[in-house]
């Protein structure tokens, strides 16, 4: 019996070293890879962050340029456009199905939402491609419908249902208690909401808002088709640009293997990890526990 | 496929029977695909499955044998080693005419090469500078690692490096073909295979020559590569037989409707 | 103060309404989606696209998109729910489990595009795999895997301390505990997360580009594992509906073709999330001993 | 003194479960009334109708009709008027999780009180009168959830009185407090005594007689006995609180 | 009557926190024997550590020693025979989200007990003795979760009795209960003195009184007083003991 017991243990244990097992190896093969663009082909971390300059060359010399600003700054633009267009609209879901209507909220809205949640990328891009950017064009009387405007726009629908399922989740946290005692000193149902619970509620629902960045921060394909991709900084929100998830999907297929381009990719690759891993960072210290 | 039981089996053929795999090459899977099927139409035994990726992609994995078929958009020296490619052996199976498209409405039917350079670097920005409608000129391009960017830089811009930060890129040459069709003032280049029963879109002639098939034989338009399907090594026999297939005068015809140009009607095979 | 207390309503009655819109604008939004969606993508299919091809039809791709999530399940659900057991019951605060976490929350916000480089790196070039279903497979795994843990073990914390105390009072083992008590309780949670899982595969298609290939060339009358064009066998290429939807959109070429995958495979995922839902709801009414 | 609260035919109904059967009584001004009776009796229920919190519960039905000073309350006073003179004080200290000066001035801040000076003064004078300030007085920014259980329960207490109620109804306001806080809580209520009336739930009936002048004995929904605290635990008048409080059952 | 547990310089601690000070007493076989004490002074803590449910709990040390029948249960017991020896009824009914037949199946067939007529057996009997029957066989296959929560806390009397322990433990097995669900209870417990040790904890005096032979009560993690109930209720030696029980405080 205790044979079996200390199986089972050490069983478990290793389900959780083996995820710790892959999140390293992804992380050591990103940086193994991503490090060529600077030991094998020399160029600074500084050109790599801050320079508009991306042209490498699609074989081993190390004559081209890769300055993946462009990309920084579109993926920026992108996602903090998206962040703001869907964060109000998360928020206040997520307090209709918790405070407003719970009981519809938990039978059919959450539900829904969740279904947002699985629609598939692929079928968001084709979407926006094919309803969305006919609709901007018209709307705004574009030559050009693709643009960081279209890209927010679709990505926001595809975070909002992360969104709102953690901030729901942290409002419904809210303890019960809590909320009585702002009942009981009179206040309206707004006010609780509004002077109460979310303030309670606020490190979950950053916490939310974070993971939205980092899904929209990872969303290649849906962009992919939306975006219009040029390799120039945005100028407006009806500008088309490039983001590191779209160039990636582009071009790593045909580069060459060895190359500088595809180790600037790889590079690209690696900072879109390392942007997880500070998105994660963030979290962790907006969901702290408040208190003394 | 679900047909493949038909039994008007070829009568030369003795059951051939093998796995051929291919990879590479976006323009190029269309005719693979359809090669293919009727291919294995014929030899049921043979299993054949294309995959895309890159051209890139395909050169890499028929240089590690991960392939049978390696497809390209261009030479493998161009993409690989020279130590990866010393083993890659050339089938030159088609040959694809790439074509300047504009959207409909600005009616331009024929530019001069510097007019297209200029266009193209970024020079041009408006129609009317062209002989067209007072719109502004909106580039719709490849990305830089695509075969089909490479071949319409080299033959019809003379080398000139395109406006990258002027232009929208697009994955592929069927987004962008859309995208030309849908946005006013757009010009942009895809394979004539993409053209063909399509009225969405304007083809542009080069110093007068038509974008045709026709043009590309005789060499008077020369904006076209070849296609190629490497093997590492000598192929086997059933991967033989299928590329032998493709090149056949049978397929040829198929080969043409699909608007792919037939290898050996080139009557001159440089630029 | 009568006028306050007036004023505080009139805000209120006007916040319920803007989150009776925001609610109801997202329910259209989906219903318009999917509407589209569905409804398009079905008005526009033709009776041979319903078929088993090689090209021009769904069949196939339908049929690797189900299989391809099994086997990625096959895989992820196991480790997931060891890693899940591990973190609810053996594991003592400290450095470790606080990386385990900070692990599982990397990989569950890593970019899926950053997956599909990894999985192409790590079973194709590394391993030597072939573009195929299993290496897809895999790749899709690594992206559930966070997911089922941290649903298996908020399952396991969330049930009542009085189960696991009950089972050791009476002299059960922990791991007895665990499978006898533990588990069945929070099966339909844990299956919930499964299934939801599932959905997310399904729609997947940045992870599968580099991993699983386009090609697939099926005979339907061969179930030999090796053969590479077996169904059931696990090495060969398979093109899932997601990448079917990518590629005919970016080929351009059959563009209803590309809206019937879309509608199937929104049908798929919508099954998925109201399947789960129900079921659970099921499971959990069963428990509560409130259904014969 | 003045009836604060008179119930006349209070029924109440869980959905289908009768929870309070034809309640009659007065509750008077600056007493101490205190609830007793087994678990699940009512006196919880009976308590929140007191202060419309019932109304947050979702199928409740109500008949009979309670008045506040004369007026009816279900019919005839807005219910944000209401909990403003009714003040509640719950089971479990419920502090927002806000600093300990947010959680005073919350009450004065929602009804428009905006002037720091003014907050000030309610803040200290709410938290004096609950017996607290001396505590306090120097961490009033720091969060009220890192306060012990027994100043938590002092702080809602101050919370409520911060909106000068003019009744303070308590529901098992020690339950979950140590000896010393609770007597720390009972003396507080004595206390309060002389500018509030009080309403207690205790299931403590120790409690009941250390600090309440009238007494209610709640019986599975119905109210058995209601009299001064002294005559109701020497003198009951039923045999069930009799049983009751001399420890035959509950 | 023989000692069941012996328990001699007993000291238990939370991390730096003494929980239990220094206790001693013992526990006569076949007789109930009552913790009582305020919220807090260690009663839930001094019963878990009689069948060491509290190794469960991170950061507790013990010093001291138990025995069960004159075998030191921390040094020379198996802590799963122990368990199976002594038997725990929680505070909050617990039964597993299984039928009510698995619930009490689920010890014996941990116990390698795989035999359908066997388990019937052991079901039926400890339904029995629990005296809650009648009232299940009807739905033996029906969840235990549909019960009500007096029903529950029988259901977990008896899956513990289906182990046959030879000690109960009770943890304010009815403080979550109505009055008719607890007079049960106490019936029912007063039946299985019979054949089983019980020690029960209750915050009740009442209840203390109704049922049990020996009383304890506790403060600040002291044992105050131990006596026959009788003699502790009608005179107490301590004067914290009389304080308590006149409701001085608590
Ligand atoms: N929201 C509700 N829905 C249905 N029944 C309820 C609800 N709240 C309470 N009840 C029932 O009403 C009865 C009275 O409940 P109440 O909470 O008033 O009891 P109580 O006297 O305060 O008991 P306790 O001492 O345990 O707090 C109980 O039987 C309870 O089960
Ligand atoms: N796991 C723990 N860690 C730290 N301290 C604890 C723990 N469990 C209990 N304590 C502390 O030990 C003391 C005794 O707790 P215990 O639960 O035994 O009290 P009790 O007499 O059963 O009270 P109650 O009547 O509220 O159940 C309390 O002060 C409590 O805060
Ligand atoms: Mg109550
Ligand atoms: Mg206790
Ligand atoms: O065929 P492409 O290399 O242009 O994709």
């Amino acid at each position: 019996m205790f044979c079996k017991e200390y199986f089972w243990q050490i069983l478990v244990t290793i389900g959780g070293l083996f995820v710790i097992f892959v999140t390293l190896l992804i992380g050591a093969f990103l940086v193994y890879k991503g490090s060529d663009t600077f030991f094998k082909f020399h160029h600074t971390l500084q050109e790599f962050l801050g320079s508009a300059n991306f042209a490498p060359m699609d074989n081993a010399s190390s004559k081209g340029h890769v300055g993946a600003l462009i990309f920084i700054v579109g993926s920026l633009c992108v996602c903090g456009l998206a962040l703001l267009i869907a964060t109000p609209f998360a928020l206040g879901s997520s307090i209709f199905m918790t405070e407003i209507s719970p009981k519809f909220g938990e039978k059919f809205y959450r539900p829904m939402v969740e279904i947002f949640a699985g629609i598939p990328s692929v079928v968001y891009g084709w979407v926006g491609l094919t309803v969305l950017i006919p609709f901007l064009k018209k709307v705004f009387d574009l030559q050009v419908g693709h643009s960081i405007l279209a890209a927010s726009l679709v990505l926001s629908i595809m975070i909002f249902p992360s969104i709102t399922s953690v901030a729901s989740d942290a409002i419904r946290a809210v303890s019960k208690e809590t909320r009585m005692a702002a009942y009981g000193l009179g206040s309206t149902r707004w006010q609780t909401i509004y002077r109460v619970v979310i303030p309670a509620a606020l490190p979950g629902v950053i916490s939310g808002i974070v993971l939205g960045l980092a899904r929209a921060f990872g969303e290649a394909l849906a962009v992919a088709m939306v975006i219009g991709q040029t390799t120039a900084l945005p100028k407006s929100i009806f500008s088309t640009s490039k983001t590191l998830t779209t160039e990636i999907a582009a071009q790593m297929g045909n580069a060459m293997e060895g190359g500088e381009m595809k180790a600037a990719l790889w590079t690209m690759a690696l900072l879109l990890f390392l942007i997880s891993l500070l998105f994660i960072t963030i979290i962790h210290k907006f969901s702290k526990p408040k208190g003394e | 496929s679900s047909n493949a039981t038909s039994n008007d089996s070829d009568s030369k053929s003795e059951s051939l029977s093998g796995t051929i795999t291919a990879a590479g090459s976006s323009a190029l899977k269309p005719l693979v695909d359809v090669a293919a099927e009727q291919f294995s139409n014929e030899n049921p035994d043979v299993s054949i499955t294309v995959d895309a990726g890159g051209s890139g992609e395909g050169l890499k994995q028929v240089a590690d044998k991960t392939v049978t078929l390696g497809n390209s958009d261009v030479a493998a020296e161009e993409k690989l080693d020279k130590d990866q490619a010393k083993d890659l052996v050339d089938h030159q199976v088609c040959v694809v005419t790439m074509a300047p498209i504009v959207n409909k409405d600005v009616g331009v039917k024929d530019l001069t090469k510097q007019q297209l350079i200029d266009i193209f670097t970024g020079k041009t920005t408006n129609w009317k500078d062209v002989g067209g409608p007072d719109e502004d000129i909106v580039l719709v391009t490849r990305p830089t690692s695509s075969g089909t960017r490479a071949t319409f830089q080299k033959y019809a811009l003379d080398g000139n490096e395109e406006a990258s930060n002027a232009s929208m890129e697009t994955d592929d040459s069927g987004v962008l073909l859309q995208n030309v069709t849908d946005t006013k003032g757009a010009i942009g280049y895809v394979a004539l295979s993409y053209l063909v029963d399509n009225d969405d879109v304007d083809t542009i002639a080069i110093d007068g020559v038509k974008p045709t098939l026709e043009n590309t034989y005789s060499g008077d338009y020369k904006v076209w590569t070849f296609e190629h399907m490497y093997t590492n090594g000598e192929p086997d026999k059933a991967t033989k037989a299928f590329l032998d297939y493709i090149m056949g005068e049978k397929f040829g015809k198929k080969m043409e409707s699909l608007g792919y140009g037939v290898s050996s009607k080139m009557e001159k095979t440089d630029h | 103060m009568d006028s306050r207390i007036k004023r505080a309503k009139m805000v209120d009655q006007c916040m319920t309404i803007l989150f009776y819109g925001i609610a109801l604008f997202f329910f259209l939004l989906l219903v318009g989606f999917a509407g589209k969606v569905i409804v398009g993508g079905l008005l526009g299919a033709k009776p041979e696209m319903f078929g088993f091809s090689r090209s021009g039809s769904i069949g196939n791709q339908v049929f690797n998109t189900i299989y391809l999530v099994f086997i990625s399940l096959l895989v992820s659900v196991p480790i997931g729910v060891l890693a899940g057991i591990y973190l609810a019951m053996y594991a003592k605060p400290g450095l470790v489990t606080r990386f385990l976490r900070t692990c599982i929350e990397t990989l569950s916000s890593l970019p899926s595009i950053v997956v599909g480089l990894f999985g192409y790196l790590i079973f194709l070039v590394v391993l030597g795999l072939s573009k195929s279903l299993l290496a897809g497979a895999l790749s899709i795994s690594i992206l559930s895997l966070p997911l089922i843990t941290t649903t298996t073990e908020d399952a396991i914390k969330g049930l009542p301390e009085g189960y696991y105390q009950g089972s050791m009072g009476l002299g059960a083992t922990k791991w007895q505990t665990i499978f006898h008590v533990l588990l069945p309780a929070c099966l339909s949670r844990i299956m919930t997360g499964v299934i939801l899982a599932a959905g997310r595969g399904f729609g997947e298609a940045a992870v599968l580009l580099y991993t699983t290939g386009s090609g697939s060339d099926l005979r339907w009358n061969n179930f030999s594992f090796t053969s590479p064009t077996s169904p059931i066998n696990v090495l060969r290429p398979a093109e899932t509906l997601s990448i079917q939807i990518w590629n005919l959109q970016t080929n351009g070429q059959d563009r209803a073709l590309a809206n019937l995958s879309s509608a199937v495979l929104m049908i798929l995922v919508l099954a998925f999330s109201i399947g789960a839902n129900v079921w659970s709801r099921h499971i959990s009414k069963k428990q509560a001993g409130l259904e014969k | 003194m003045n009836n604060k609260f008179t119930v006349n035919d209070l029924n109440l109904y869980y959905g289908d479960f009768h929870a309070l059967k034809n309640i009659n009584l007065d509750i008077k001004e600056k007493e101490i009334t205190a609830f007793i009776g087994p678990s699940g009796c009512g006196k919880s229920t009976f308590l929140k109708t007191l202060n419309r919190m019932n109304d947050l519960v979702e199928n409740t039905r109500i008949t009979g009709d309670i008045c506040l000073d004369g007026t009816d309350i279900y019919k005839n006073m807005d219910v944000i008027e209401l909990r403003r003179r009714v003040g509640m004080v719950f089971q479990q200290p419920n502090p927002f999780p806000k600093s300990i000066y947010d959680n005073i001035a919350y009450g004065p801040r929602i009804f428009g009180i905006k002037k720091k000076s003014e907050l000030d003064e309610i803040v200290e004078r709410s938290l004096r009168q609950a017996a607290i300030w001396d505590e306090v007085k120097d961490r009033l920014h720091k969060s009220a959830l890192g306060m012990s259980g027994g100043q938590q329960q002092r702080l809602c207490i101050a919370r409520a009185l911060a909106m000068q109620p003019e009744v303070l109804l308590m529901d098992e306001p020690t339950s979950a407090l140590d000896p010393i806080s609770t007597s720390k809580i009972e003396e507080l209520t004595l206390e309060l005594k002389k500018d509030y009336t009080i309403v207690i739930v205790t299931h403590n009936m120790q409690q009941a007689m250390r600090i309440s002048d009238k007494t209610a004995f709640f019986l599975l929904g119905d109210l058995i006995e209601y009299s001064d605290t002294e005559t109701l635990f020497s003198t009951p008048k039923e045999k069930k609180t009799e049983d009751y409080i001399t420890g035959r059952f509950g």
